[in-house]
């Protein structure tokens, strides 16, 4: 697949059609390739495909439309839901853009450089499918992890007391070292300022300083994304702190799923989020919050 | 940092009986910013309101905090006396002491308690305070009315004699509309022809009127007091100006197939028509689907007639653009089509709608008035009536709703055959008989009562096409027997619903509609006739089911709100609106699917980010339709959007001072 | 009467009410004279959907001890759908606050309109007895931020 | 064990039918075909459930005179589904009753005649015994 | 040649076996093929309607399962074992909770989430061949036969889960009769009762619904009835006396396809 992607990339950039390919270049460290912008034909050696492979690069696709020409962005099944939600949300320009969709078999979780089994996200896979794509590379002979559920683990905290689940939040985040990272690598997390970088609010904080804080940066982070959030688990994949980030964003989406009908952010261009919609008749009261379970 | 001054309020004894209001003066002053702070037992009687006119001379107040009643009873008042003193308005906060404090705590120090907190919340809110400055916007003086049925006529009538000019907009080639297809009116039992042509003429003769017929709305602009409206008038094939409405035209026009809306399909009209023989404008228009010149280029026979030569076969749509500065939408109803209701037989020709049964008994009508089966010409000996046929229907093929006419009007087709056949037998199958307007129950009485018409508590189930005659079966809810009856005609109470255009006027005009299509009022009580689209107004059955009298009242109230709309010059704006910056929009588009009012839009636009320039898409607010919610400002994840005089950092300055 | 330590714990409670419905019914409430605790302090806002969670949580993180949200009733919004937009929001935020581990009593919800002073009046009775029974809110605060 | 009280909650559960939405426009019993063998009507019969008069719907003879030829549910403008009240109570009833009340095994034989479809005596059995 | 899978029930399996045979052979006649389901059990021939009654629903689901696996719809031919079918995979479909229950029992053989699409014959000749082209096939039309369609109930009611035609106004069999070349009669009573299961007990009831539909269709000048229930074809005759015929649909269909029921086959079953 990598050489057939390196094929298809070289004619792009040979004939005009790109004028840049986004793809994962080759570094030091296999297991560790990184996002990169190529636009010499030389370079295409670099360019790797493997399941070291994770990063999602929807999100590079908002700096490249604003660039000319048009950028080839491979994208994993998965990273097709955020590309279609910036869409959406009109942070890509879909003119500029060539996708193709790659086959994916799951990313490997990388400790130390070392390979130890699968991104927790990919054992949770349930997005097979490119939803959007103007051609395809695939390798039929990839098969994915087994699938596990993906409500699981919110499921699991949901049963314990009150107090359990506090205090496992904060084993959880008092880990945090703000760095950002969850921020920085969220497709959906591209605004321009964000609220945490802003003096209007008294939130901007370059460390956590109480308890509070790390609970308040995760909580509107996550209350940010609700809705649009297409559960790509980038942020869980790169926390240095390896905090269970994901858990906030699919608690959202579980309780969108059950109150408001399944919803999956970028699905489609045009269907409206669950917090920008609402059903007069049957929506829940959030007296449900405290009557359930 | 702002000077800010505190004035308390005693309310007599109101709020200095449960607050010690000296306490509250002493700790205002205390608080970040405030140079100067007094009590005074009224402040908003004049004495009151010239200590603060003072104070602020004096002590170059530029922030006002009132701690008294709720700003519900007197912003208004002080904001007015902040203005006149040169103060903007939106510079003075209150703090609500009395009705959210003094009146319901009983404990002096937790109310005073209280009080100083509301009042520093204030303080710390009114910090943050910029000058609002309302907007101005033009008014046009014209008015567009949307539907030429009777709410039409009576808005346009309404707003005309005032004074100011109106558009009528017509899809069909006259106006009239529903109740030009009427034979008589309840509970009078008059003519509808009688009281609705009248109207009509002076419609079209009113000098301030211009009736567009057979033209639809093409797309809006703007906002209120300035809609921009294109206006398709469709090709007539007939010349306006020329034609003398002798009917030359239609009397020899060859092609006789086509099925007669007016007469609800009962009977057919020309290629070439007039809906009716009072038609206004008496000006026929070519349907081209049937016209045989238009179909095969032969005949032109209506044009070899027409003396004055008024047939124009080339005659071309026609685009008119024309200011408004009020849209008045008046589309009224249709019955809903009853092909999902087979037991009901809606295919047997001796099985009508209500709207089938008022064209069989008109004398103008296509039996010319003659009460006969359609199928072969009898009188009918029994005639049933069945009422709620897909109204109250909680079935996908049903309406949820109550049609509201039709216990009437079944009341006045009941007694309108009993009156002039008493040999025929009048039964009615109802759930329930709604007679709540004026005159109404004792009208439904009338029938069973004097009449003799037979009411009969129960559903029909099914009805069966015998050929010769009908057959029904029902139960009897009061009598617990079922009924297996004969009877030779059938007239259902069809619900009706929204016409189909109403969809798509209302989206040109960012109003809403509900689930069942039809127009939503601005709000249910104190705004039945606004949209909740500022300068649209709703008048009759597009907005829900009515009767004549309702609907010609609610066309009043329309006509008066636009008239109060109209008298104005120019329209000034709540200054309490949302903002976007600039530096922080993505442009999203959230915050623009959340708008109730669809006053945000995007506009590519360029921006200097501390010296790098770029085109972006950004969120921009139309403060005119703006109406100061706040949906946007939460849904924006970047706080760009934000709203004024509510703003982010001022709402969260009184949550950091009432919970210090 | 001694008063423990325990026992003189007052809530802190922050109600955000919008201007055309509950706001209202917290007037009309003072109007009628019904007595609700002392340290339920209103804050108005045009529209339930002008609450932004950041308000709830600043509240909580200054040290409120429970945050109340009023709004008109499901179909009486004076903006015609904002509270439905409020509903889902807050239904999303508590439920989330609640995963978090923070006491479920702590936020809460209601339709109050401007007729409602006696609802008005006994919600807030009703919160703030719930609150008093859970006591000091320790889970969501910002130690900076308290008092002395 | 079921108190009492549980039982129209628990006919509730078993029909899915949806007693509240009755309006009582009596369109079940227009339509019913075995409304005269009835004692208690179609649309009684919601009102009973309404009123929670469990006991005298299962000893009715409706529950026994009712076809399921669905008529009365095609038609219902609310969707209340009065059939399935009417099939929720005969559950209840020959549950309770553990036996055929109605027909007996025994009785079959002389039922039968050589044209008489498999699907009769299925239908028939399903209906009557438990 | 078009294979759907099929299930056939009891009753064309026992005592109506010979229009088993005529649904067969006029199907490799038309074209496609109808491949038996190994092992099936009866449907139950009622449907359960008691949300609780979960037992009830499993032969179906493991007929219906069996069709998933095969990969093609699963074809019904009585209108009853079509009605429970078509109900217990919308169950399956759209009812989380008795999919959750009926799963429960499955265990291994589970999961069924209703995949299966359930088609009556009729609509195979309906939807998958068309009217137009079984028209063409037709050898010995069935000019000048005047011949009403009784559906009963089953196959059009619930009509929101059935979507079997216009539960009050129904033309597919109407449309069945034209394309076989004879003059179809609309009679009102062709959606009503027959009796169904009541003919076991009390016949004479159930006799005069029958009658009731062989009356409304004689009226309206109908001199035989077709149906594809095989209990209204019982019920109606017993009444009817043979005064107005009923023929089973796919008699009918062999007629005018001009085959005969295979004497194997037949013999097979007999």
């Amino acid at each position: 697949m990598q050489e057939q992607l390196r094929i298809l990339a070289g004619k792009m950039l040979a004939d005009g059609r790109a004028a840049r390919v986004l793809g994962w270049k080759r570094t030091d460290f296999e297991t560790a390739p990184e996002p990169s912008f190529f636009t010499a034909q030389d370079d295409l050696s670099e360019l790797v495909y493997n399941k070291y492979c994770a990063a999602n690069l929807s999100g590079f696709m908002i700096g490249a439309g604003k660039r000319d020409g048009v950028t080839v962005v491979f994208l994993k099944p998965c990273d097709t839901y955020s590309f279609n939600q910036l869409v959406k949300e009109h942070q890509i320009d879909r003119a500029k853009a060539y996708v193709v969709g790659v086959s994916c078999g799951g990313n490997a979780k990388v400790e130390e450089m070392e390979d130890v089994g699968w991104l927790e996200r990919c054992l949770v896979c349930t997005k097979h499918d490119h939803v959007v794509y103007d051609e395809l590379v695939l390798d039929e002979s990839l098969s994915r992890p087994e699938a596990q559920d993906r409500f699981g683990g919110v499921t699991r905290l949901e049963g314990l007391q009150s107090l359990e689940r506090y205090e496992f939040w904060q084993g959880e985040l008092s880990t945090c070292i703000r760095c950002n990272a969850c921020r920085n690598v969220c497709p959906a997390c591209n605004c321009k300022k964000c609220v945490f970088d802003s003096a209007k609010y008294d939130t901007a904080a370059k460390a956590n300083v109480t308890t509070f804080e790390e609970q308040l940066f995760h909580i509107i982070r996550a209350y940010h994304v609700a809705g649009r959030c297409t559960d790509c688990g980038e942020c869980a994949r790169v926390c240095p702190q390896d905090i269970k980030l994901q858990l906030l964003n699919r608690k959202i989406i579980k309780d969108i799923n059950e109150l408001y009908g399944e919803f999956q952010a970028g699905q489609d261009t045009e269907t409206l989020g669950p917090l920008t919609a609402f059903n007069a008749d049957t929506d829940a009261e959030p007296s449900i919050v405290h009557t359930r379970g | 940092m702002k000077r800010v001054g505190v004035f308390v309020c005693h309310c007599g004894t109101n709020i200095a009986a449960a607050v010690d209001v000296g306490e509250v003066v002493d700790k205002a002053r205390l608080e970040r910013g405030v140079v100067f702070s007094a009590e005074y037992p009224y402040m908003c009687s004049e004495a009151g309101q010239t200590m603060i006119a003072n104070a602020v001379k004096e002590h170059n107040l530029t922030g006002v905090v009132v701690s008294a009643c709720s700003p519900r009873m007197h912003e208004v008042t002080f904001r007015k006396a902040a203005a006149k003193i040169g103060l903007n308005p939106y510079m003075l906060e209150m703090a609500n002491i009395r009705e959210q404090c003094s009146w319901i705590h009983k404990d002096k120090d937790d109310a005073t308690k209280k009080a100083v907190s509301l009042t520093s919340a204030a303080v710390a809110k009114v910090h943050l305070n910029t000058p609002l400055f309302a907007g101005e916007s033009p008014v046009t003086k014209r008015a567009l009315v949307i539907g030429g049925g009777i709410a039409g006529i009576s808005v346009a009538l309404d707003v005309a004699d005032a004074g100011y000019d109106v558009d009528i907009v017509e899809s069909t080639p006259g106006i009239g509309g529903r109740m030009a297809q009427l034979d008589k009116t309840f509970p009078t039992l008059d003519c509808s022809a009688c009281i609705l042509t009248p109207k009509m003429v002076d419609a079209a003769t009113h000098d301030n009127i211009t009736l567009h017929t057979y033209s639809e709305v093409e797309s809006v602009e703007g906002f209120v007091g300035d809609f921009t409206v294109t206006i398709r008038k469709k090709a007539r094939s007939v010349d306006m100006k020329k034609c003398t409405g002798c009917g030359a035209c239609y009397d020899k026009c060859p092609a006789k197939k086509a099925p007669s809306e007016f007469e609800e399909g009962l009977s057919n009209r020309k290629a070439i028509y007039i809906p009716f023989a009072q038609a206004v404008p008496n000006v026929p228009v070519i349907d081209r689907e049937q016209c045989i010149k238009f179909k095969t280029g032969k005949c032109g026979l209506c044009e070899t007639v027409c003396a004055p030569g008024a047939i124009d076969f080339e005659q071309q749509d026609e685009l008119v653009t024309q200011k408004y500065g009020a849209v008045i939408v008046a589309t009224g109803f249709r019955p809903i089509e009853l092909g999902k209701f087979g037991e009901y037989a809606p295919e047997s020709k001796d099985v009508l709608t209500s709207l089938e049964f008022e064209r069989i008994t008109n004398a103008a009508g296509p039996t010319k008035g003659a009460l006969v089966r359609l199928s072969d010409g009898r009188k009918p000996k029994s005639i049933t009536f069945i009422q709620c046929v897909g109204s109250r229907d909680t079935t996908p093929r049903g309406k949820a709703y109550c049609s509201k006419i039709c216990c009437m009007y079944t009341a006045k087709h009941a007694m309108l055959v009993k009156d002039k056949y008493p040999d025929i037998d009048v039964n009615v199958y109802y759930i329930d008989v709604r007679s709540p307007g004026k005159n109404f129950d004792e009208f439904y009485r009338r029938a069973a009562e004097e009449y003799g018409v037979n009411y009969i508590k129960g559903q029909v189930g099914k009805v069966v096409d015998m050929g010769d005659h009908l057959v029904l079966q029902a139960a009897d809810m009061l009598d617990n027997r079922q009924i297996t009856a004969r009877t030779d005609m059938i007239v259902l109470a069809t619900a009706i619903e929204p016409l189909k255009s109403t969809k798509p006027i209302a989206s040109m005009l960012t109003a809403s509609i509900d689930t069942n299509g039809f127009m939503t009022e601005a709000h249910p009580k104190l705004k039945p006739v606004e949209s909740p689209t500022a300068g649209v107004f709703l008048a009759g059955a597009c907005h829900g089911p009515k009767d004549i009298p309702e609907t010609v009242a609610q066309a009043g109230a329309a006509a008066a709100k636009v008239l109060g709309l109209l008298s104005k010059s120019k329209l000034t704006t709540n200054p309490c609106v949302a903002a976007a910056d600039e530096l922080a929009c993505n442009g999203c588009s959230a915050c623009e699917s959340v708008c109730p009012y669809g006053a945000i839009g995007y506009e590519d636009r360029q921006i200097n980010d501390h010296g790098v320039r770029g085109n972006q898409r950004l969120a921009a607010v139309n403060t005119a339709l703006c109406q100061g919610c706040g949906a946007c400002a939460v849904t924006c994840p970047s706080g760009a959007m934000d709203l004024l005089g509510f703003s982010n950092r001022q709402i969260l300055a009184e949550v950091d001072a009432l919970c210090r | 009467m001694q008063i423990t330590g325990e026992q003189t714990f007052t809530p802190l409670i922050t109600a955000f009410c919008c201007n055309w419905c509950s706001y209202a019914g917290a007037d009309l409430a003072g109007t009628s004279r019904l007595a609700y605790p002392a340290e339920v302090r209103i804050i108005k806002v045009p529209c339930s959907c002008r609450i932004n969670p950041l308000f709830v949580l600043r509240a909580f993180q200054k040290g409120a001890d429970g945050v109340i949200i009023c709004g008109c009733h499901p179909g009486d919004c004076h903006y015609i759908m904002g509270n439905y937009y409020a509903r889902r929001r807050m239904t999303l935020l508590f439920s989330l606050l609640d995963f978090m581990g923070i006491e479920r009593g702590r936020t809460h919800l209601e339709w109050v309109s401007a007729a409602e002073g006696a609802k008005f009046a006994a919600t807030m009775s009703g919160f703030a007895e719930n609150i008093h029974k859970l006591g000091k809110n320790r889970r969501l605060e910002d130690l900076r931020c308290k008092s002395s | 064990m079921l108190g009492r009280t549980d039982l129209p909650n628990r006919l509730r559960v078993i029909s899915g039918a949806k007693d509240k939405d009755c309006m009582k426009c009596g369109k079940c019993s227009a339509s019913c075909p075995s409304y005269e063998k009835m004692d208690i009507r179609p649309h009684q019969f919601v009102s009973y459930l309404q009123r929670g008069d469990v006991d005298a719907m299962m000893n009715s003879t409706t529950v026994w005179a009712c076809l399921c030829c669905y008529a009365c549910i095609e038609r219902c403008p609310r969707d209340v589904k009065p059939a399935q009240i009417i099939e929720a109570a005969r559950l209840m009833l020959i549950r309770r009753q553990g036996d055929t009340p109605y027909v007996s095994a025994d009785d079959i034989p002389e039922l039968l005649d050589p044209d008489t479809p498999q699907q009769l005596l299925v239908s028939a059995l399903r209906k009557y015994t438990k | 040649m078009v294979v759907y899978t099929y299930y056939p029930g009891c009753t064309l399996k026992t005592q109506a076996a010979r229009l088993d045979s005529y649904a067969r052979v006029s199907a490799r006649a038309l074209g496609f093929e109808l491949e038996e389901i190994d092992q099936w059990q009866c449907c139950g021939a009622v449907y359960p309607l008691g949300t609780d009654e979960v037992a009830a629903k499993l032969a179906c689901v493991r007929a219906l399962m069996a069709a998933r696996d095969s990969g093609r719809p699963l074809v019904t031919l009585c209108s009853a074992c079509h009605h429970v079918m078509k109900r217990v995979n919308h169950d399956m479909r759209m009812d989380k909770d008795m999919r959750a229950k009926v799963n429960n029992y499955l265990e291994d053989e589970g999961p069924y989430g209703g995949e299966t699409e359930v088609l009556h014959y009729l609509e195979v000749l309906h939807k998958h061949l068309g009217f137009a082209k079984l028209k063409e096939m037709v050898v010995n039309p069935l000019s000048g036969r005047k011949i009403g369609a009784y559906y009963g109930c089953m196959l059009l009611r619930p009509s929101a889960v059935m979507e079997f035609d216009d539960p009050e106004n129904p033309t597919l069999f109407e449309n069945f009769l034209k394309a076989l070349g004879a003059e179809q009669v609309v009679f009102p009573q062709r959606n009503e009762c027959c009796g169904g299961y009541i003919s076991l007990r009390e016949r004479e009831r159930s006799a005069e619904m029958a009658a009731k539909v062989a009356d409304s269709a004689a009226r309206h000048g109908a001199e035989e009835l077709i149906t594809a229930c095989p209990l209204c074809l019982y019920n109606v005759n017993k009444t009817s006396g043979g005064k107005l015929p009923v023929v089973y649909f796919t008699e009918l269909l062999a007629q005018a396809l001009g085959v005969e029921a295979e004497e194997e086959e037949a013999a097979h079953v007999g």
